[in-house]
């Protein structure tokens, strides 16, 4: 056990420090090209697809290189690059499945953020249980022709393509019979709506495909061996970037520790009140958990092992932690917490930093009651590590008694409500 | 012994959940979001004249002389469609102030008009610090010729932007418990408005700015430096008129929970089968019941008087307050995505309850007053008498 | 709405409380005999088998008047009367289910505790699952024979008769083919082995039945139909006098208050302490919701409107609000909590009353762990609660696959794990 | 950054499981119960002999010169099978008030031979009050001649009954701060043992009675009035070793869970295949996991003498209290009866955890802690630079 940063990681964050302080942008990034550009900047200065092979236009940096970039970068609340997802998902997905003309295709433009990704998986009726999906993809001739109905699709408003799990063969059994296709956005058919959250903001849409005509050539690894493309793609979702999730939280917990030391509550300061002290405490210590946590699976990944189903405890872990935070924020700032407009600004969520998102208490609060739903909601992560990490047997259920044999086994993790 | 409502009350109940599921549809409730003043004037005024307003006024004020159960009652149905408007600010706040003041002048210029919905009402008592006593007034008022003169900034006064009249809490003296309640005119000069926009956008609060603002002897209602005992009235009734709208929120959202795991299918069949929702819809139902006990029996406390009324209320609103947030949220979690959306009408609910979870003292607050009254000795007679 | 007590209530618990003044013990009972004369002392003072019918022995008392005996004598700390699950448990079953000549044999030795009954339920392999139970009862000519093992039978070693639920047709589905019979513990054949729990106390013991004979009149109700009776007696000990345990719990609760009065910590009073404060009132407030929510159950009582399944609601609230307090309990008592001998006596569990059993507020803490399994485990609770009130369908299980269509019904909330 | 044991470590923590598997069974750990001892010196001094209880101990005193990584290693294994012994009250408590004396001649008086296990030794701090620093110290060291005079009762001394020697915290001045350590033999005449009962009944601890218990000059251990720092040293290892034991009791409790849940059938089926226990069983192991993570950073960042070393600590105490307690407990949950049972090994770790709850530091008192660390700013270098 070591847990000092090398002083390789040292002098890398430095740079990154060095980079972030002369690059930042001083001004909210209003316009799309604005943000292409802070995105460029970004990438060419080293620090997008860093994990990425060089030959695909990346860095194929250590694991902690990276870390330390989604560090900083939360740190000083530096706006989100473009293309997350695709750089994120859609891209290894691409390089380890896909054909090397749609690797040649489709990569750079990625990186650089001059083609936007969305992922279109979720559908109304096939959300923790994405195996019943029902939108078709039948081949015709050299086209596939699509049609059907996704959900929950982030960014597809702005999106140029999309990477699709559609079913090509109704016949077989559930998990069977789906296929992994690249969808150009822009195609005729294809309409997306928005979607409004909770939160009142929309960050999500509805995408409709009628009679949508895709090139066979789209078509990424055998026909029907979507589902394990999926997987692969949701494993990718699940493993990810936690040190960024922590300088987050911690942006979050020093500012409410600010205003906590300004607000009168029942005759003194907040800060000074025993029982809003052990609160703050506890999510202190919360949060230093996940570090540790980050940490102990950075450590592994430097070493090249890969997380496993096991990396659901820290999606579970954060997202129910950030829920009971969020929580606590509110319970610490009474009414101040859920002002929307005209908060005075002593008492307001600002990262104290002029470029960033600022938003409000109150946005934060709603949006924690996504992150126990979205990307496998915390039911589907405890199936997951009931079954996949603890062997747990599986649950009975109506799908996996009228479904082929073979399929009970790819079923896996992804059972529960 | 009798913890049922009676015929009249449950007659109570259904006139006003009938009017609610009529004229407070989810269409109604998303369109007040958007409207500057929040609610529906004509709706309020049908109130009135449905005798919902009076309920807890006295009849020779023009009300129905019942209490705090009437109240409740009411006001878990407006829980359960998220009603916006100005009642508790009014007929629950104001109302309560004015009668607990014993300002029998004041009972009768302003409890009539309450009573008809002629008159809306809102009561002012946060400025910057957040606290339910008279310990968080810092606005005084200072004697000026017959009257007063009142400057500072009173925060997250509800419905105030179209209140008639808001019953202000001042300094008026130089003890932490010397305030006064003060009548004031929303049109009065130097009045000035800020509106607010809170996570429940259908509750309309506002800052009130006051300038100078000058008063005419007669706005003070009740004895000067008298007005301690009438905010502690309206922290109570406020305290438990929020409980029975949070228990209509918890409700409203365990119903539409449990209706939806009994059609929405995953891996071929409801999810209600599967125990991860079950079991959490069986807490929600232990915790909805359980603040259903909690929120009447403190109303009936405070309308009988009895001893542990104030124990009650805390134990009520402490309760309750955690309790609905359990349901509301883990309704999100049992409807996944789509409890997620601005279109379902789960977050309106959600939202309520979460407006109201601080206000007339959050868990923390009331768990220690819960501790004050036990040590005190203030508990209900016969189980507690060793 | 009206939560005063009538008048007439008052002059009851007045009139308890004044006998409880007069016959208390002082000194703590040792011997069963001791035990026996208080437990007819109590019988004849009109407090013991209240509800039942005059014809019975009982006195037909209204549920407020059990309710408030209950409450009395737990706020003093009484010592328990004998026989409690015979009274009121396997008394009701008979007047319910037993034959005429049954009724007249066992139920006056069962109300003046000359005769100490017990429940033969749970087996090894039959706790949540009850119906899986395997003791066997065979109709040999006019007699049982009963071979098999029971296991968590309450008060074993000092009873007289138990009631027992054996399979009696083992081809029949599982709900079927199972009786319910009354059996002689002083049998040949029957075998009482104490079981100790975690707590080092043995409330509990295994009962071994080896070719014991029971004369086929001890059968009680049909042959075959025992299931049904079993729902009955389970819903008898679910539904129960809350009131008691609310006392039981004020009762430690105000010796905690005493306690936490004298106790320091972190250089003052624990009483003082702003965040043990918090726990107090919560605790408080836990148990008056626990007492608001019996006086709703007795309210409807006293109208005749028997409690259904929403009981489950107060077992599983209290058993779960134990397990909390007692938590709380040791959180604020640190190590004094946790001492078994040797405490001092300023921070030592006393009720006050030098006739009670004061035990020590560890064994408190220790038997909280079994209140969530006993009686229908919390999990089965909210099965309960979920299936037969709220009305959310079934869970597919393998025992209602294979099973006698006929028995889905019946299984009903006995489901979980 | 490695996060993962050595090598050296995974032999260390094979070495400790095999011996304590074998020796260390669960009929052993029943039979020390009624062992007024409480545990087998054998199996101790073996302990020395395979340098298990020198692993902390510099290497010029007979030790290994490693860390509280290395013991928390082996403390882990301990918990998972409720080993009862002085191990924590002489390598740990002892030696570490011992080292940060700073005292050489204690040092080399005492050391090595609790590094063979020749000498066991205890530490005792609490009297009525509880607490983690000098404030609850009320026993007074009366100077008399060349050495000192003690008398008062000490509590809760861990293996105090049959302790060669007990490192006594006593007060030598004024200020509340001015406290000293004294090493004093357990046969000095004047100091009687109490033994106490607990609920952890491998857990002995015991009353000191000090009936003006005279001791010699050199019983001081380190400088007059410092024993502060030498407390405070003791805390934050007392705090990590009870976390690395609870973690251990953590995951043997999930082990057998899990074991459990796979193979006992109700309803036909594995209790396991239930979403209850299997979501239960899952948010054990994610406790499991964290309290891991938790554990051994601030074992490390004790031993690399890290800027945030006592915020690590503070984190780990209140987050692996919690975690334990919860594992432990819901592993009797998910056992049903038979969790509940004497017979069944749970209730060996369900104690342990509960007994190491509130030590050296309960999760209220490290919350507090993790707060004045924060705002002091000693915190981790890189991720809280701002």
């Amino acid at each position: 056990m070591d847990l000092y940063y090398t002083r390789e990681d040292e002098e890398f964050r430095a740079r990154v420090r060095a980079w972030l302080e002369a690059n930042l942008p001083r001004e909210k990034l209003e316009t799309l090209e604005q943000q292409r550009a802070w995105h460029r900047a970004v990438y060419e200065a080293g620090f997008i697809g860093m994990g990425w092979p060089v030959e695909y236009g990346g860095r194929a940096a250590r694991p902690m290189e990276q870390a330390i970039v989604g560090e900083e970068f939360a740190r000083v609340n530096a706006p989100p690059t473009l293309n997350g997802l695709g750089i994120a998902i859609v891209g290894p997905t691409l390089i380890h499945h896909g054909t090397e003309a749609q690797k040649r295709r489709f990569l750079k433009p990625m990186l650089t953020a001059d083609e936007i990704w969305c992922q279109l998986y979720s559908e109304p009726n096939a959300g923790s249980d994405l195996a019943s999906l029902r939108t078709r993809a039948e081949l015709v001739g050299d086209h596939f022709v699509i049609n059907g109905q996704k959900v929950w699709t982030s960014g597809a408003h702005r999106a140029d393509w999309g990477l699709m799990l559609a079913r090509t063969d109704p016949d077989a059994p559930k998990h069977l019979g789906i296929s992994c296709i690249l969808v150009d956005m822009h195609a005729p058919g294809v309409e997306v709506r928005p979607l409004r959250q909770l939160s009142g903001s929309n960050e999500f849409s509805e995408v409709f495909f009628t009679d949508v005509r895709v090139p066979a050539e789209h078509l990424v690894g055998e026909l029907n061996a979507g589902w394990q493309i999926a997987q692969t793609t949701l494993s990718y979702e699940r493993g990810g970037n936690t040190l960024s999730r922590v300088s987050r939280q911690l942006a979050l917990f020093h500012r409410l520790l600010q205003v906590a030391s300004r607000l009168e509550r029942d005759g003194r300061r907040a800060i000074d009140d025993p029982v809003v002290r052990q609160k703050l405490g506890q999510m202190y210590t919360e949060i230093e958990v996940l570090r540790y946590g980050s940490l102990r699976i950075l450590s592994r990944l430097e070493k090249g092992i890969r997380p496993g189903p096991e990396s659901s405890i820290t999606k579970l872990y954060y997202s129910e932690m950030d829920k009971r935070h969020q929580e606590l924020v509110l319970e610490i700032l009474g009414p101040y917490g859920q002002l929307i407009e005209g908060a005075p600004s002593a008492y307001a969520l600002q990262d104290g930093v002029a470029y960033g998102e600022p938003g409000s208490w109150a946005y934060g609060f709603a949006y924690s009651r996504a992150g126990t739903i979205y990307a496998g909601s915390s039911e589907i992560q405890k199936n997951i590590l009931g079954e996949r990490v603890l062997g747990l047997p599986k649950e009975l259920r109506a799908d996996r008694m009228q479904a082929h044999p073979a399929t009970q086994a790819q079923a896996g993790g992804e059972g529960g409500a | 012994m009798d913890f049922e409502f009676s015929q009249d009350q449950m007659a109570l109940r259904e006139l006003a959940r009938e009017l609610l599921t009529e004229r407070c549809t989810s269409a109604h409730v998303r369109a007040m979001m958007e409207d500057p003043a929040g609610y529906d004037p004509a709706l309020y005024r049908q109130m009135g004249d449905m005798s919902l307003l009076g309920l807890a006024i006295p009849e020779q004020y023009g009300g129905s002389g019942l209490g705090m159960v009437e109240q409740a009652i009411v006001l878990e149905e407006m829980g359960r469609v998220a009603y916006p408007g100005p009642f508790v600010a009014g007929v629950v706040l104001a109302a309560t102030g004015i009668q607990a003041s014993g300002d029998e002048a004041a009972m009768a210029r302003y409890l009539p008009c309450l009573a008809t919905g002629e008159l809306t009402m809102s009561f002012a008592l946060l400025e910057d610090a957040i606290g339910w006593g008279p310990e968080v007034v810092a606005m005084r008022a200072v004697p000026a010729g017959d009257g007063f003169v009142l400057s500072g900034t009173k925060r997250f006064v509800p419905f105030g932007a179209t209140a008639d009249v808001i019953l202000v809490v001042a300094s008026t003296g130089d003890g932490p418990g010397d305030v006064s309640l003060f009548a004031v005119p929303r049109e009065t000069p130097g009045l000035t408005v800020e509106p607010y926009g809170m996570f429940d956008l259908n509750a309309k609060t506002c800052a009130l700015h006051f300038d100078a603002v000058r008063l005419p002897g007669d706005a003070l209602i009740g004895d000067l430096n008298g007005g301690a005992a009438a905010l502690d009235a309206v922290v109570q009734r406020g305290a438990v008129a929020a409980c029975a709208e949070m228990l209509g929120c918890a409700r409203k959202s365990l119903e539409m929970s449990v209706a939806y795991a009994k059609v929405r299918k995953q891996f071929g069949q409801p999810i209600g089968s599967f125990q991860a929702i079950k079991h959490k819809c069986a807490e929600m139902l232990e915790a909805t019941e359980n603040a259903h006990s909690a929120t009447y029996y403190a109303a009936w406390a405070l309308d009988a008087g009895a001893p542990d009324a104030r124990l009650a209320v805390s134990v009520a609103k402490s309760f309750v307050n955690e309790a609905a947030r359990k349901v509301c949220g883990e309704a999100i979690q049992v409807h996944g995505g789509i409890g997620f959306t601005w279109e379902y009408d789960l977050h309106l609910y959600f939202k309520r309850a979460k407006h109201l979870e601080p206000l007339w003292g959050d868990t923390a607050w009331h768990r220690e007053r819960v501790l004050e009254e036990v040590l005190a000795g203030r508990v209900a007679g016969a189980a507690a008498g060793r």
